[in-house]
């Protein structure tokens, strides 16, 4: 191999990237934080803390309602996310960009409007074994709601989707959308998005993507992906709670009734009929999410200042890290080997229960999450309760790692 | 006071916002339409009668808004008189730059440049990108009109 | 009248309340901001400001989800807010503080969870002709989706609810709701609840109160109002955008079905059913607002800090001053005369349109409002099509409302 | 390295959450409910047979969750064997206020007083709220049973 073809790395220096973080310089019971937690929920770089702040203290007012200068200021800052967004995601269009609260409103949404408004009764939904309960639970309420059938695309043992019992779910050709996730929560896989579109699509079944976990990781092109639906969630892209997108091509959106009402949503009010405002307004009743849309826009600046090659290269050599330590723990087992993957490890360790493992690493500082992982049939699918995941972020070092494998070693014995 | 309104609110807004001349129904027409800006309110109706070669004869509206809708509306159809639809649509991309919205200005047509230099006062909402659409509210239902299209035209 | 008797008035000091809100600094155009209008947006105080960054710098992760350090802290003071809110409105439990977006929101829910899971097609809802669309649209939703009939309950010409007719809308004992604001976002009036709660609970029905206004004003207590639902919106409030309430009383909130599906809702899933975890988790799917409700209770505590006393004594002094300026300006007209009215002033002005009033008035600094207000049918039953619209916040200042009526003088002449 | 943990787990929790004495089904059985902890997938199932005067004769449970959960579900076992419905409301109140969660410690009744002693162990979750309810739920399944409620119980 010749290296003078391989593209310079980019310039990516993890201690400047921590630098940006105060929080990760507080001492959590006398130690210092060890944050592998950030697929739950990423922790905010200055940019964003700054973005909140500067808005309240110089630039605020409602928006798309008053005629004055704060108020045009401020609606010039909220439709600006909107850009920032498209940018991000490569959108056609900036009006293809809704905001919601989080990715699960966003679904939930797709699953009120697009599945009551547009889908017939006796339709199927195809969803994964591997979905976070966000991806879950509005279907199976419009499948009892609107008499929606929901298949269940199965898991393997490497944790990846089953592919031949994708394509077979799909053959009577009454599959009218796939609901799916980009990356799993729990696995770290991606899924082959490209074939499961070409898939979905021969059928003539649309495509949602939960891309909650995905965008984190690595640069998402919904017209590359060719998916229809894309949602994902501000806080774990080191942004603010409290917002997240539902992208969406124009055509379906134009198709899709209004879920919520009230302000902003529509064009005109009389008693017997309400009209409708353009896409996106339509689905944005009420005053929105301002103050997080400008600290949304800061977030995706900071991610794009850092730049998704750089922070794909830097994740994927923690987890193989992660994975090698990992691998030398006794009693340590790790959910699913799928080789497309991104920063997100699960295991569970022989006699100790997930919780306990989690209590005693935070007793040395040692951030993880323990539980089912919002994904119960997950567990159920892998015979487990309850797993341990670190996760991983711009942030993490691999020194970070290594605290993590050390300490597991001393719970282990702890609990032999 | 209000001295540096006057770019805002020219002689010309404030005359044509108050006494527009084209401020009625035409009895006859060949094409109507009607915009809508949800967002504050405004409302305006127009109606165009052509002529033999399909230019525009004559155009009217009718609306409520404020005075820059108003004198938009007003200055739209005395411009437009005697054009071809699209004739039309260059005038109002043209109209556009000189709003600070749409593509940016190219060089206007010679046949423009009296009625971009009629438009220019409107120029002053610039700064005030929801009075922009006080500005165009008309010039949208118009396109509509030409378009045949019966919908209610929308804000942009 | 004896001096002795009245109370001490509480001690009010607008300037230092001033100094607290960091954007009353700015300029405008050059002039200073006079920001009438709060009734769309407050601006925030610094103690809200500074609770989002201090959970960002030192305390921050998801919730209900870790088990280590970071998230017990923080699901702590999540959790906290609720009793902040409870002790806000005085709610008799905390589970009875659901948190949603904004009051829209909060309405939706409602129209959804309880008009469609437990009122029955053909019973009706009771509103009002001076709603906002969020607390009308949803409503007509309901009605076009579920069966609902809507009743609207007429505006008399001093602005105030026709009582008569409330009466007679429920006498045939049809009605399952009562959906009401609390004070009107265009006339400023308080509803009489006292009275809409007698009747209509003597009917069988049960009332929500939007109090997205009336919160801001005075001190609400659901228990003596003893309504059924109350909602209420953050960022009208100084707090934070993305956050609202709703609280309803429990018996209702456990007979409603959830609304959206996710994550954190759930108690259980299988493939087959899911149940659902208690009140009022079951209402908040996935991640919710985390940084929001560590800033909602910083707003709520800033609030109480004043106190609603001085807060009413204060608004009410800036509405009655700011009527008696306005009386004197030549052809203006307020619309609405009703006494019991919080700090909100809407007026026309003879042959000038309120946007063009609005834009001048921005040119010297002075942020209105101009528009239907989203009450386009109050603004067809007083027969205009726009309004400015003046709204007074605890840091506005008599001089404030001189400026105003000052310059609507000159704004006169300038259309004259 | 987690000298300093051992408030938490101490001896006796890692010893009943290991190898805990009455973790069985009942083949006979006058009560039993479930409880379930959502949010950490915790779950347990309580099975009770009376003495002829009401009280508890045995008590035996099955369940899945971390090592504070099963202890403490053990020690429930063990604990209320020999009371009344009445006596288990009562050292449960107790139980809680030493996880200084519920109300505030009474006096303890003379009669509770060594099961309280017994239970003190788990009193080092005080510091971890989520973990509260894993020492909490073995103790709500068991009220639900004695209340014949055939749901299962809740998280608190
Ligand atoms: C009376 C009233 N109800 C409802 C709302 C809607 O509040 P939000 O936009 O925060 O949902 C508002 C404010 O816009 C209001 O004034
Ligand atoms: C794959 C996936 N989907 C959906 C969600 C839900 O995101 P949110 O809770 O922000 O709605 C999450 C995270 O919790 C997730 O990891």
């Amino acid at each position: 191999m010749n290296v003078a073809l391989r593209p310079a790395a980019p310039a990516f220096d993890v201690e400047r990237v921590r630098a940006e973080f105060p929080i990760l310089g507080q001492l959590v019971r006398g130690k210092k934080l060890v944050f592998l937690d950030s697929a739950a929920s990423a922790q905010k770089p200055r940019a964003v803390i700054d973005a909140f702040r500067d808005a309240m203290e110089t630039q605020y007012a409602n928006v798309h309602r008053g005629l004055h200068w704060m108020s045009e200021r401020t609606t010039d800052a909220y439709e600006g996310t909107r850009d920032v967004v498209a940018g991000l995601i490569n959108a056609r269009d900036r009006t293809e960009i809704v905001f919601v609260r989080n990715s699960t409103e966003g679904i939930n949404l797709v699953a009120n409007s697009y599945g009551r408004g547009v889908m017939q009764p006796g339709a199927a939904v195809v969803i994964s074994e591997m979905e976070h309960h966000s991806n879950l639970v509005p279907w199976q309420m419009l499948r009892d709601a609107h008499g929606i059938e929901l298949r269940i695309v199965p898991v393997t043992d490497t944790g990846e989707l089953d592919m031949a019992a994708f394509e077979a779910l799909l053959a009577d050709g009454r599959v009218g959308l796939v609901a799916i996730t980009h990356m799993s929560n729990v696995l770290g896989t991606y899924t082959p998005a490209q074939r499961i579109m070409a898939l979905a699509h021969a059928h003539g079944a649309k495509v949602l993507l939960d891309g909650s976990q995905a965008v984190v990781h690595r640069r998402v092109d919904v017209q590359a992906l060719g998916c229809d639906f894309y949602v994902f969630t501000g806080h774990k892209l080191y942004g603010p709670t409290g917002i997240g997108v539902l992208w969406a091509k124009s055509e379906l959106l134009d198709r899709m009734p209004p879920w919520m009402g009230g302000g902003d949503m529509i064009s005109s009010v009389t008693w017997e009929r309400s009209t409708w405002a353009n896409v996106p307004h339509k689905f944005e009743a009420g005053t929105p999410a301002i103050l997080e849309s400008v600290a949304l826009a800061a977030a995706i600046r900071f991610v794009q200042g850092i730049g998704y090659d750089a922070i794909a290269a830097h994740e994927a050599s923690l987890t193989a890290h992660a994975l090698d330590r990992l691998a030398h723990v006794e009693g340590v087992r790790v959910l699913g080997t799928a080789p497309d993957r991104g920063g997100v490890v699960s295991f569970t360790l022989a006699n100790a229960h997930a919780h306990d493992v989690a209590t005693l690493l935070d007793r040395e500082g040692i951030a993880v999450r323990a539980g089912n992982h919002c994904a119960e049939p997950l567990m159920r699918r892998f015979g487990v309760d309850s797993t341990a995941r670190a996760s991983f972020g711009v942030y993490t070092t691999h020194a970070e790692i290594d605290a993590l494998a050390d300490t597991l070693d001393r719970v282990r014995s702890f609990f032999a | 006071m209000f001295d540096d309104v006057r770019d805002l609110y020219q002689e010309v807004i404030l005359d044509h916002g108050q006494r527009p001349r084209h401020a009625r129904r035409l009895a006859c027409y060949d094409a109507t339409a009607a915009g809508d800006n949800p967002m504050c309110g405004d409302r305006v109706r127009v109606w165009l009668r052509y002529a033999p070669d399909g230019s525009v004869a004559e155009a009217a509206f009718e609306g409520r808004g404020c005075a820059i809708s108003i004198a938009s509306a007003d200055l739209m159809a005395e411009t437009i008189r005697g054009r071809t639809q699209a004739e039309i649509r260059r005038l109002f991309a043209g109209f556009r730059a000189t709003l600070g919205s749409g593509d940016p200005a190219p060089q206007p047509e010679p046949a423009d440049r009296d009625a971009l230099e009629r438009l220019l006062p409107l120029g002053g909402v610039r700064e005030y990108p929801s009075r922009v659409k006080c500005a165009t509210l008309a010039w949208h239902a118009v396109l509509a009109a030409l378009e045949g299209d019966a919908e209610e035209t929308s804000h942009e």
